[in-house]
C-alpha cells in the first residue's frame, strides 16, 4: 500500500516537476473547516498550475508545525501558506524560509506580519467580534439583562480568543448582558458536548452560547437537543455540512462562516501571482477568478502597526451568515 | 470471612469516593444533583466507561492499550459512513462492534504471536488506525448521520436514556463474567502470573488476545454511542481518550501491575472523571482555570485513597498476626486476647505457651 | 571505561540493531529522494526532533525505575511560560531561564514526593500533575497579565540564537543534546544512582532489602526527567522565539516512543540510553524520510506505526532466530568428556548429608 | 481421577525422553539426556546446582521446548509438547520455584489450576491437614511465606491426579515433619499408578522415597541406577567426581573472653509476629534460631534488619540501634540474607555484578561515580568465595541455576563485610557441594570472628553448625541449647514440643 503511494506521488511529482511546489497548511488536519480550505487550495493549484500539497499535522502545535515547514523548505517548497497556530512561532522558521527567497504567505491565522508577506485574512478580529455579537441581537436585544456564555476550544487559541475578547468588549461596552462563564473543549467533540451540557445546566437562565469554533458550535448545538431545550440562542463558526442537521431541526438558527474553501483558493491564487512576478502593495487591486476584484489592505486593519513593501492583508470581501435559507447553497 | 474474591476494598474506596464527590458538589450547588442532571452526568459517562472497561481488561492482563481512541474513531468513521450511505443499522452495528474486535485482535496478536511490547505496539496502531481513517475520508469529517440512528440517543427510559441503561447492562454482563467464568479467572491469572497461568494450562496468549479484541470492540461500541448522541464523527475524535481511559480504570483499582481490579471500578474512575469535569461549571471555576483544578481534584483523590488503603492494609496486617498469634503485638506485653478467638483450623500450637 | 563497556555492550544488542535500521533508513530514503541525502540538510533538520530526545533521556531514567512520567508536556509548557512571563517583567533572559528550569524542577519535585507519599501508581499521579502544571502553565500567563493565547515574544537575539544558531558549523541543538545525552548516559551507567535507579526498577523489593534509599532515589529520577522537560522548554522557546503556555501538548506519545523503541522496558529495569539515543534519530529520520519519499502526513502516521510494530516484533524474532542457530550448532559440538561443572569448584563435600537420617 | 484408569492395565512407561538436547545461548545445558519413567515408580533426579534438572523437567511439563530429542509420554510420540497438551496428557509440574497467583486466595490458586471441576473446599482442606500444616485458604497469596507457597503447589500437585507427577525441589522449604507427611502422599499416589519424577538435594530422602535415581552432571546422564543397588556415596562421587569427602568440623560452643562485648543484643523486642525476644549474639559464634515454619523466625530477623516496626532494643556492639533501616543496618556491619531469594533476595533483572555490588555501591564508587574496575574485583572475589558458576559476570541472574541464585543473594550480604550476619534459611535449594561450601564458609567465617544468626528449619544444618541453639515457637523464644545439648532429638523434640505439651495437656 505504501508503495503504491509512493509511486504515484512520485509519478505525479514528476509530471508536476516544473509546476513550483506550494505547501498549503492547516492548523490541524481532521477538522472539515481546514479540510475544506484544503481543497479549495488544492483545487486552486490545478487550476493555476501550481504543485498544491495540503500537508498537516492532526495536532495543533506549533513545533509540529515548525518541522512541517522545514521539511517544506527542504524539499524545495517555492511557497508556504500557513494558519499559524502561534502569532510569533513561526517567525524563526518563516524568516529562514524567506531568506531563501520562498514566499511565505498566511491564511486563516496570522502571524506577527513582519514573519510574512500577505496574510489571507477572513475577516479582522473587530469584523468577527461583532459578527458573533449581531447574530445574537438578532433575537435577543441589546437591552436584554441576560446571561451570556463562551465556549471554544482552549484558552491558548489565537484567533478564536481575540475573536472571544473582542465580542466580550463590545458585550461590556453596547449592552446589558452579563458573561458568566467561558468553557473549553480542547477540539474534542464529545467533551464539547458534555461541557455544554454541564454548563446550560449550571446556569438555568443562560439565554446566549457564542461558540466561535468548528467543534464547539456543534457539540453545543447537539446539548441542546439532548436535553430538548429550544430557548437558547447558540451562535458561532463551524462549517455548514456540520450545521447542516442542526439548522434544520431548528436547535440553531444562524451561525456564521466564511466560504474556506474560496479562502483557500484565494490564498493560491495570490501565490500564483506574487510567483508570476507580480508586485501586491498595499492599496493595490487585483482580480481573481470567482472571487471579484480584491484590494490590499494595510496591516493597520489587523491592528498592528509594521507596514512594509510587499506585505498586507488580504480581506474576504464577505462573510456569511447561515440560516435555513440559505445553507443548502454551501458544500463544505 | 470469605471475600467473594473479585470484590475488594478498593473498588469500594473509588464507589465511595465518587458518591462524596457527587454529594459534596451538591452542597454546593444543589442543582447539580438533580435527576436531570445526574442523567446527564450518566449519559456523558458512556463512552469513556466503556473505553475504561476495555481498558481494565488489557490492564489486568498487564497490558495496556493505548490505541482505543484511535480505534474509536476509525470504527466510528467506518460506521458512520455506512450509515450515512443508508445501510441497515441492524447490519452496521455487528460490523462496527466486529471491526473494533478485528483491530483489537491485531494488537493482541502482535504482542503475544508478534513479540510487541504492548505499549510499543498500541502506541504503533495509535498512529496508524488513525492515519488510516484520516485516508478513508481523506480528512474529512462524516456528517448526517440518519436521525433513526440518533433517535437511539434521546430515547429514555424512566428519566434516563436506554444507552445508560444498555451500557449499564452490558458492564454488569462484563463483571459477571470476569468473576463468574472460568475464561474470567484465567484473564486475572493471566495478568498476576504468565509464567503461573502457563504452568497451570491456561491459554496465556488467547486470553491477551481476547482481551485486546474485547478492548477493540468496547471501543467500537463507544464509537456507536459517539455517534448516536452527536451525529458526526470527525478525524479528531477520540484523541487522547485513552489516557482518560486508562486513568478511570487505575483509579477504579485496577492495577498497572495486572491481575487486579474489576470492571465495576474502572466504571466508577470514569464517573468520577467525568464528573469531576462536569462539576467545574456548578462550583464556578471558570474553564482558564479547569485543568488547574481537575489536577488538583484527581491529586486529592489519590492522596485519600492511599490513606484508606494504607489504613486498610494495616488493619488486615495487625488482624492477620491477631490470628497467627493469639494476641497483638502492640501494644506489647499484657493484654492478651482469649485463645477462644482462634479460627479453629488454625496452628497445632494454638495457645501462647 | 565503564560507561565505554556498557555502550559496547550495548552496540551488541537491541542498540546495535537500532544503527543497522538507522542505516538502512538512510540508504532507503537517499536513494527515494536524493535530497534527503544531503548533509547539511540531515544534520540541520535533526533540531525538529533532537528537543525530544532530551525529554525522552531523563524519562528512560524514570521509566528503568519502573515509574513513568505522563506530565512531562506540561512540565515543557510551565518552564517554556516561567521563563517567558518572568522575561516579560523585566527579569533577565538568562535568569528567566534559569527561573524556568526551577519551575521544572519544582514540578519533578513534586511528582517525585507525590509518588513517595501516596504510593500510588505514578502513571495517575502525573496524569493529575499533566492537568494540573498545564493548567498553572495557562494560570501563571493569564495572572501575569500576558494574554495567554499570544505567546510571549520579543526575546534577545542572544537567547534565540540557542536554538537557532550555530557553532563551528553545527547546529547549536545538536550540540545541546550531545551533551545532554552524554551526561544522562554517565548518570545512568556510570553512577551508583543510575545502577541503583535501574535496580530498584527490576526489584523494588529487593532494593529496599538493600538498603537503598528508594525514596530518594525515585524523587531524583523524577526531578531529572523534570529537568529534561524543563531543558527542552527553554530550548524550545529559544527555538521558536515564543514563549507559549501549550508548547508541550501532545508531547507525551512521542517522547514515550522513543523510549520504548530505545529498548526501555515499561515494567523497569531495563533498558540503556544509548538505545534512546539512537532511537531519537531512527525516528526522527524515519519521519522525514516518509515524507520525503512523499506520503502525505495520513500515510507518514500509518507507516510511521507499522515500522514501529515490525521493528519491535523483529526485536525478539531475530534474537529468538540466532539464539536457536547457536544452540543447533552447540549441539552439533560433541560434549566435552571430562565435564568440570559449576559446583566442582570446591571439590570437597562434607559427608553430612550421608549422616543425615529421619 | 486419571490415575485410577491408568493404574491396572498398561505396564508401559509413563514417560520416555530419548536424546535430549537443550541449550542456552549457545550452551548445552542439556547433552543428549535419555530418561524414562515407570508407572507407580518415584524416580528421583540428581545432580549439581545448574546441572540441568529443572530445565529437563521443564521439557517433561512442556514449559521449556528442547532443541533435539524424542518425548514419548503413555506410549504416543508427543511433538510440540505445551503446558497444555502436557495437562491434556496427564503431566504436571510442582516447580522449583512456587509460580502462584498473588493476588488470588489460596483456594482459588487451587481450584483455578485444577480445572472445570476443581475440588471442594473441604476436600482441599483435608489434603492441606494432611500434609500436617494449616495454611488458611483465604489468605492472599502473597501473604504466604516462600514455604506456605511451596505447599499450596504440592497441594495441587497432589490433587491434580496427575498420571506424571513431577515434583522439583519440593521440601527444600519444608521441615521434617510435612517433608515425612509429603512423602506419605507421594507413595499413596506411586501406589496408584502414578509415576513420579522426583528432584532432590537431600540425599536420605531418596533412598527413603525412591526406587530408581539418576544422577546429571553438565547436562549428561552420569549415573542410572536403582536406589536399592547404590549408595550416596556413589550418588555424590558421581555428582561430584575426585571429591574429597570432608566433614564439617562440629561447632563447639565458642570460649568466650569474660567481659566481651556481644555483637548483636536483643532485649525485649516484639514486632509483628513475634514478642519478648531476647538474645546475646556473641563474635564468633553461630546462634541457630530453629523452629517450625511459620515461628515468626523471618519476622525477628526483618525487625532487627529494619524492614518492619518493632518495640524494644537492638544493641550493635553494646551501641543502642535505633531507627533501624536496612540501609543503616548495612553500614553498622549488620547483613541479612532473606529466605525468598526471588521476592527479596536478588535482581533477577540485573547483572550478576550489579547484585554483588549492590549492597556496597559506595565502596566501588568515587563520588558516585561507578569504578568499574573495582566493581568487577569484588564480583571476582565474592564469587570465587563463594564457588559461583564460572562464566560471564555479565549475565543476569535471571538465567543462573536456583543454587547460583541463592549463592549470589549470599553474596550480596556478604560484600559490605559484616560483622553480624543473619542467613534465613541460606542452603535452601543449594546443592551438596555448594552446601559444604556454604558450611565450610560459615564456619570459616565464625572463626574469624563474624557473629551468624543462623534461621534453618533445617535441624540437621542447625545441630551441624550452631555453637547455641534458641528455638522459636508461636513468636516467642521457648527454649535455649548449647554445646553438647544441641543434638537432632533435642532440637526437635524442643521445637515440636508445643504439639507435645498440648496433647498432655
Ligand atoms: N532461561 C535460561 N536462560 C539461560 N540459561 C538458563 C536458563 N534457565 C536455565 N539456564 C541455565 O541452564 C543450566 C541448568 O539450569 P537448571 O535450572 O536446569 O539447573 P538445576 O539442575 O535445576 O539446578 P538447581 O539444583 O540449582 O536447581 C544452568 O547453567 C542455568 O544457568
Ligand atoms: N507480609 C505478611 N503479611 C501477612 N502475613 C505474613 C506476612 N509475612 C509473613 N506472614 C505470616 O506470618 C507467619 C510467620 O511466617 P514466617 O515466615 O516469618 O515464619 P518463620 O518462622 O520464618 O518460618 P519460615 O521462614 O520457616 O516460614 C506465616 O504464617 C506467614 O504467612
Ligand atoms: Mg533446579
Ligand atoms: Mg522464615
Amino acid at each position: 500500500c505504501s508503495d503504491s503511494t509512493a509511486t504515484t506521488d512520485a509519478e505525479g511529482s514528476a509530471d508536476a516537476a516544473d509546476a513550483p511546489r506550494v505547501a498549503f497548511i492547516p492548523k490541524l488536519t481532521g477538522v472539515g473547516f481546514f479540510e475544506s480550505g484544503g481543497a479549495g487550495a488544492e483545487a486552486a493549484g490545478e487550476k493555476y498550475g501550481l504543485d498544491v500539497t495540503y500537508v498537516g499535522s492532526p495536532e495543533a502545535s506549533v513545533a509540529k508545525q515548525v518541522e512541517l515547514i522545514n521539511t517544506e523548505i527542504q524539499q524545495g517548497a517555492e511557497a508556504i501558506i500557513v494558519s499559524s497556530v502561534s502569532p510569533d512561532g513561526l517567525c524563526q522558521v518563516f524568516k529562514k524560509a524567506m531568506a531563501q527567497d520562498i514566499l511565505v504567505l498566511t491564511w486563516d491565522s496570522d502571524v506577527n506580519p513582519e514573519c510574512r508577506t500577505y496574510y489571507i485574512s477572513q475577516g479582522t478580529a473587530d469584523q468577527l467580534g461583532a459578527m458573533l455579537v449581531e447574530m445574537a441581537e438578532v433575537d435577543i436585544a441589546k437591552t436584554d439583562k441576560v446571561e451570556v456564555a463562551f465556549h471554544y476550544a482552549s484558552p491558548t487559541v489565537t484567533d478564536q480568543n481575540q475573536w472571544a475578547e473582542k465580542a466580550k468588549q463590545i458585550i461590556a461596552d453596547e449592552t446589558s448582558w452579563t458573561v458568566v462563564d467561558t468553557v473549553f473543549s480542547e477540539n474534542q467533540t464529545e467533551l464539547a458536548v458534555q461541557q455544554a451540557e454541564a454548563l446550560i445546566n449550571a446556569n438555568p437562565d443562560l439565554k446566549v452560547i457564542f461558540a466561535p469554533d468548528a467543534n464547539a458550535l456543534p457539540g453545543t448545538a447537539q446539548a441542546l437537543e439532548s436535553l430538548s431545550r429550544t430557548d437558547l440562542n447558540v451562535v458561532g463558526f463551524s462549517t455548514p455540512n456540520v450545521m447542516r442537521p442542526y439548522i434544520e431541526s431548528g436547535t440553531i438558527k444562524r451561525f456564521g462562516l466564511w466560504d474556506v474553501t474560496k479562502q483557500g483558493e484565494l490564498a493560491v491564487a495570490v501565490t500564483k501571482q506574487l510567483l508570476d512576478g507580480k508586485k501586491l502593495n498595499v492599496g493595490d487591486s487585483f482580480d481573481v477568478d470567482g472571487l471579484g476584484t480584491l484590494e490590499v489592505s494595510p496591516n493597520s486593519v489587523q491592528g498592528y502597526d509594521y507596514e512594509a513593501d510587499g506585505n498586507g492583508i488580504i480581506l474576504m470581501p464577505e462573510r456569511v451568515v447561515f440560516t435555513k435559507d440559505n445553507i443548502n447553497d454551501f458544500d463544505f | 470471612m470469605t471475600v467473594p474474591g473479585f470484590l475488594k476494598a478498593r473498588e469500594v474506596v473509588t464507589i465511595a469516593g465518587a458518591l462524596i464527590f457527587i454529594v459534596g458538589v451538591g452542597v454546593a450547588q444543589p442543582r447539580f444533583v438533580e435527576y436531570e442532571n445526574l442523567t446527564r452526568i450518566a449519559n456523558s459517562t458512556v463512552i469513556l466507561a466503556l473505553l475504561a472497561a476495555g481498558a481494565a481488561l488489557v490492564i489486568i492482563t498487564r497490558n495496556i492499550d493505548v490505541s482505543v481512541g484511535s480505534t474509536m474513531a476509525l470504527t466510528g468513521i467506518v460506521g458512520g459512513s455506512m450509515l450515512r450511505d443508508g445501510v441497515s443499522i441492524a447490519v452496521v452495528v455487528p460490523v462496527v462492534i466486529l471491526a473494533g474486535a478485528g483491530l483489537g485482535a491485531v494488537n493482541g496478536i502482535g504482542v503475544t504471536y508478534g513479540r510487541v511490547p504492548s505499549i510499543v505496539m498500541t502506541l504503533g496502531t495509535l498512529g496508524a488506525y488513525r492515519g488510516i481513517s484520516f485516508i478513508l475520508t481523506s480528512g474529512h469529517s462524516v456528517e448526517n448521520i440518519p436521525a433513526e440512528f440518533k433517535k437511539i440517543a434521546v430515547t429514555k427510559l424512566l428519566g434516563m436514556p436506554v444507552i445508560v441503561w444498555g451500557a449499564s447492562a452490558l458492564l454488569i454482563g462484563l463483571m459477571l463474567l470476569m468473576s463468574r467464568t472460568r475464561a474470567g479467572r484465567h484473564l486475572y491469572a493471566t495478568g498476576d502470573n504468565a509464567a503461573g497461568a502457563r504452568l497451570i494450562g491456561v491459554r496465556t496468549n488467547g486470553m491477551v488476545i481476547i482481551a485486546f479484541s474485547a478492548s477493540g470492540a468496547l471501543a467500537a461500541l463507544a464509537a456507536l454511542v459517539f455517534l448516536a448522541q452527536i451525529g458526526s464523527v470527525s478525524n479528531q475524535a477520540g484523541m487522547g481518550i485513552e489516557m482518560r481511559a486508562i486513568a478511570a480504570a487505575v483509579i477504579g483499582g485496577v492495577a498497572l501491575s495486572g491481575g487486579v481490579g474489576t470492571i465495576l471500578g474502572a466504571t466508577f474512575g470514569a464517573v468520577f472523571i467525568t464528573t469531576a469535569t462536569s462539576s467545574l461549571s456548578f462550583i464556578g471555576i471558570p474553564g482558564f482555570w479547569a485543568d488547574t483544578v481537575i489536577g488538583a481534584i484527581l491529586l486529592l483523590a489519590l492522596f485519600a485513597d492511599a490513606r484508606v488503603r494504607a489504613g486498610l492494609e494495616k488493619r488486615r496486617l495487625s488482624a492477620r498476626y491477631k490470628r497467627e498469634l493469639g494476641g497483638p503485638p502492640e501494644p506489647p506485653p499484657g493484654d492478651r486476647p482469649a485463645p477462644a478467638a482462634l479460627p479453629s483450623e488454625k496452628r497445632i500450637a494454638g495457645g501462647v505457651a | 571505561m565503564n560507561v565505554a563497556k556498557a555502550v559496547l555492550r550495548g552496540a551488541a544488542r537491541w542498540e546495535g540493531a537500532l544503527v543497522v535500521i538507522l542505516m538502512v533508513e538512510v540508504v532507503v530514503f537517499g536513494a527515494l529522494n536524493p535530497r534527503f541525502l544531503d548533509a547539511g540538510r540531515l544534520i540541520s533538520s535533526t533540531s525538529d526532533f533532537l528537543y525530544l530526545g532530551i525529554i525522552a533521556l531523563p524519562l528512560a531514567i524514570v521509566m528503568m525505575t519502573g515509574g513513568i512520567d505522563i506530565s512531562i508536556g506540561s512540565i515543557v509548557s510551565l518552564s517554556a511560560i516561567v521563563t517567558g512571563v518572568t522575561f516579560a517583567n523585566g527579569v533577565n533572559i538568562w535568569l528567566a531561564a534559569c527561573l524556568g528550569l526551577l519551575a521544572a524542577l519544582l514540578a519533578g519535585l513534586a511528582n517525585g514526593l507525590a509518588i513517595v507519599a501516596t504510593g500510588a501508581n505514578p502513571m495517575v499521579i502525573t496524569l493529575g500533575t499533566q492537568f494540573l502544571f498545564a493548567g498553572l502553565a495557562v494560570g501563571i500567563s493569564g495572572l501575569a497579565n500576558v494574554s495567554s493565547f499570544e505567546g510571549i515574544s520579543g526575546l534577545p537575539d542572544s537567547f534565540v540564537a540557542v536554538g537557532n544558531g550555530e557553532t563551528v558549523g553545527i547546529p547549536n541543538m545538536v550540540l545541546i543534546f550531545v551533551v545532554v545525552a552524554a551526561i544522562f548516559a554517565v548518570v545512568l551507567h556510570g553512577t551508583t544512582f543510575g545502577r541503583q535507579a535501574r535496580l530498584i526498577g527490576a526489584n523494588p523489593k529487593a532494593a529496599a532489602y538493600s538498603g537503598f534509599a528508594v525514596t530518594r532515589i525515585t524523587i531524583c529520577a523524577y526531578l531529572l526527567s523534570a529537568l529534561g522537560a524543563g531543558i527542552a522548554g527553554v530550548l524550545l522557546t529559544s527555538y521558536l522565539a515564543s514563549a507559549r503556555a501549550d508548547i508541550g501538548a501532545n508531547m507525551l506519545m512521542p517522547v514515550l516512543t522513543l523510549v520504548v523503541i530505545g529498548g526501555v522496558s515499561m515494567f523497569g529495569g531495563e533498558g540503556t540510553i544509548v538505545g534512546v539515543i539512537i532511537a531519537t534519530f531512527v525516528i526522527g529520520f524515519l519521519q522525514q524520510g516518509l515524507r520525503f519519499a512523499g506520503m502525505s502526513e495520513s500515510e507518514v502516521a500509518v507507516a510511521n506505526g507499522t515500522a514501529l510494530v515490525l521493528v519491535a516484533s523483529l526485536r525478539w524474532w531475530t534474537s529468538h532466530t540466532a539464539e536457536t542457530l547457536k544452540n543447533q550448532r552447540a549441539r552439533r559440538r560433541k560434549p566435552r568428556t571430562p565435564i568440570t561443572g559449576s559446583s566442582l569448584q570446591g571439590p570437597e563435600v562434607d559427608v553430612l548429608q550421608s549422616t543425615r537420617t529421619r | 481421577m486419571a490415575q485410577t484408569e491408568s493404574s491396572g492395565d498398561s505396564p508401559g512407561p509413563v514417560a520416555v525422553l530419548t536424546d535430549i538436547w537443550k541449550s542456552y545461548g549457545g550452551v548445552a545445558v542439556l547433552k543428549g539426556v535419555s530418561i524414562d519413567l515407570l508407572p507407580g515408580e518415584i524416580h528421583a533426579i540428581v545432580g549439581g546446582n545448574g546441572a540441568g534438572k529443572s530445565t529437563l523437567m521443564k521439557i517433561v511439563t512442556g514449559m521449556v521446548t528442547p532443541d533435539a530429542g524424542q518425548i514419548v509420554i503413555g506410549g504416543r510420540e508427543v511433538q510440540h509438547l505445551t503446558p497444555r497438551s502436557a495437562h491434556a496428557n496427564g503431566v504436571y509440574l510442582v516447580p522449583q520455584e512456587p509460580e502462584l497467583f498473588p493476588n488470588l486466595s489460596v483456594l482459588e490458586n487451587i481450584q483455578l489450576s485444577l480445572g472445570r471441576r476443581p475440588p471442594s473446599r473441604r476436600e482441599i482442606r483435608a489434603v492441606v491437614e494432611s500434609l500436617c500444616h494449616a495454611i488458611d485458604l483465604d489468605a492472599r497469596a502473597s501473604d504466604l511465606s516462600i514455604s506456605d507457597q511451596q505447599l499450596v503447589e504440592i497441594v495441587r500437585g497432589i490433587l491434580r491426579g496427575a498420571r506424571l507427577l513431577v515434583v522439583d525441589e519440593p521440601t527444600s522449604a519444608l521441615t521434617a515433619r510435612e517433608a515425612d507427611q509429603l512423602f506419605d502422599q507421594l507413595r499413596t499416589l506411586a501406589h496408584g499408578g502414578v509415576g513420579i519424577f522426583y528432584v532432590s538435594h537431600r540425599m536420605p530422602e531418596i533412598f527413603a522415597l525412591c526406587d530408581r535415581v539418576t544422577v546429571l552432571r553438565d547436562g549428561a546422564t552420569v549415573l542410572a541406577e536403582t536406589t536399592a543397588n547404590t549408595s550416596i556415596s556413589a550418588l555424590v562421587m558421581a555428582m561430584v567426581p575426585d571429591s574429597v569427602l570432608r566433614d564439617v568440623p562440629q561447632r563447639a560452643a565458642a570460649v568466650r573472653q569474660p567481659g566481651t562485648l556481644p555483637a548483636l543484643t536483643i532485649d525485649g523486642l516484639t514486632g509483628n509476629g513475634f514478642r519478648d525476644v531476647c538474645l546475646d549474639l556473641y563474635p564468633g559464634e553461630v546462634l541457630g534460631v530453629a523452629g517450625v515454619v511459620g515461628s515468626g523466625r523471618t519476622e525477628l530477623a526483618e525487625t532487627i534488619y529494619g524492614l518492619r516496626p518493632g518495640i524494644g532494643t537492638v544493641r550493635l556492639r553494646g551501641e543502642d540501634y535505633e531507627r533501624r533501616s536496612p540501609r543503616r543496618s548495612l553500614a553498622k556491619g549488620l547483613s541479612y540474607v532473606p529466605e525468598d531469594r526471588h521476592e527479596h533476595g536478588v535482581f533477577l533483572l540485573g547483572t550478576i555484578v550489579d547484585n554483588i555490588s549492590s549492597t556496597v555501591m559506595s565502596s566501588v564508587a568515587k563520588a558516585g561515580f561507578i569504578d568499574g574496575a573495582a566493581d568487577r574485583r569484588l564480583t571476582d572475589q565474592m564469587a570465587t568465595d563463594l564457588a559461583l558458576q564460572p562464566g560471564d559476570r555479565n549475565r543476569h541472574v535471571a538465567n543462573l541455576s536456583g543454587g547460583n541464585q541463592q549463592k549470589v543473594s549470599l553474596a550480596k550480604a556478604l560484600a559490605p563485610k559484616p560483622t553480624v550476619i543473619m542467613l534465613d534459611e541460606p542452603s535452601r535449594g543449594v546443592d551438596v557441594a555448594a552446601r559444604g561450601d556454604l558450611y565450610r564458609l560459615v564456619a570459616k567465617l565464625a572463626d574469624a570472628g563474624l557473629a551468624v544468626l543462623l534461621i534453618s528449619s533445617d535441624f540437621e544444618e542447625v545441630v551441624q553448625l550452631s555453637s547455641r541453639v534458641l528455638i522459636m515457637r508461636d513468636g516467642v523464644i521457648s527454649d535455649e541449647l548449647a554445646g553438647q545439648a544441641i543434638t537432632l532429638e533435642s532440637v526437635r523434640n524442643a521445637a515440636f514440643g508445643a504439639l507435645n505439651s498440648e496433647v498432655s495437656a
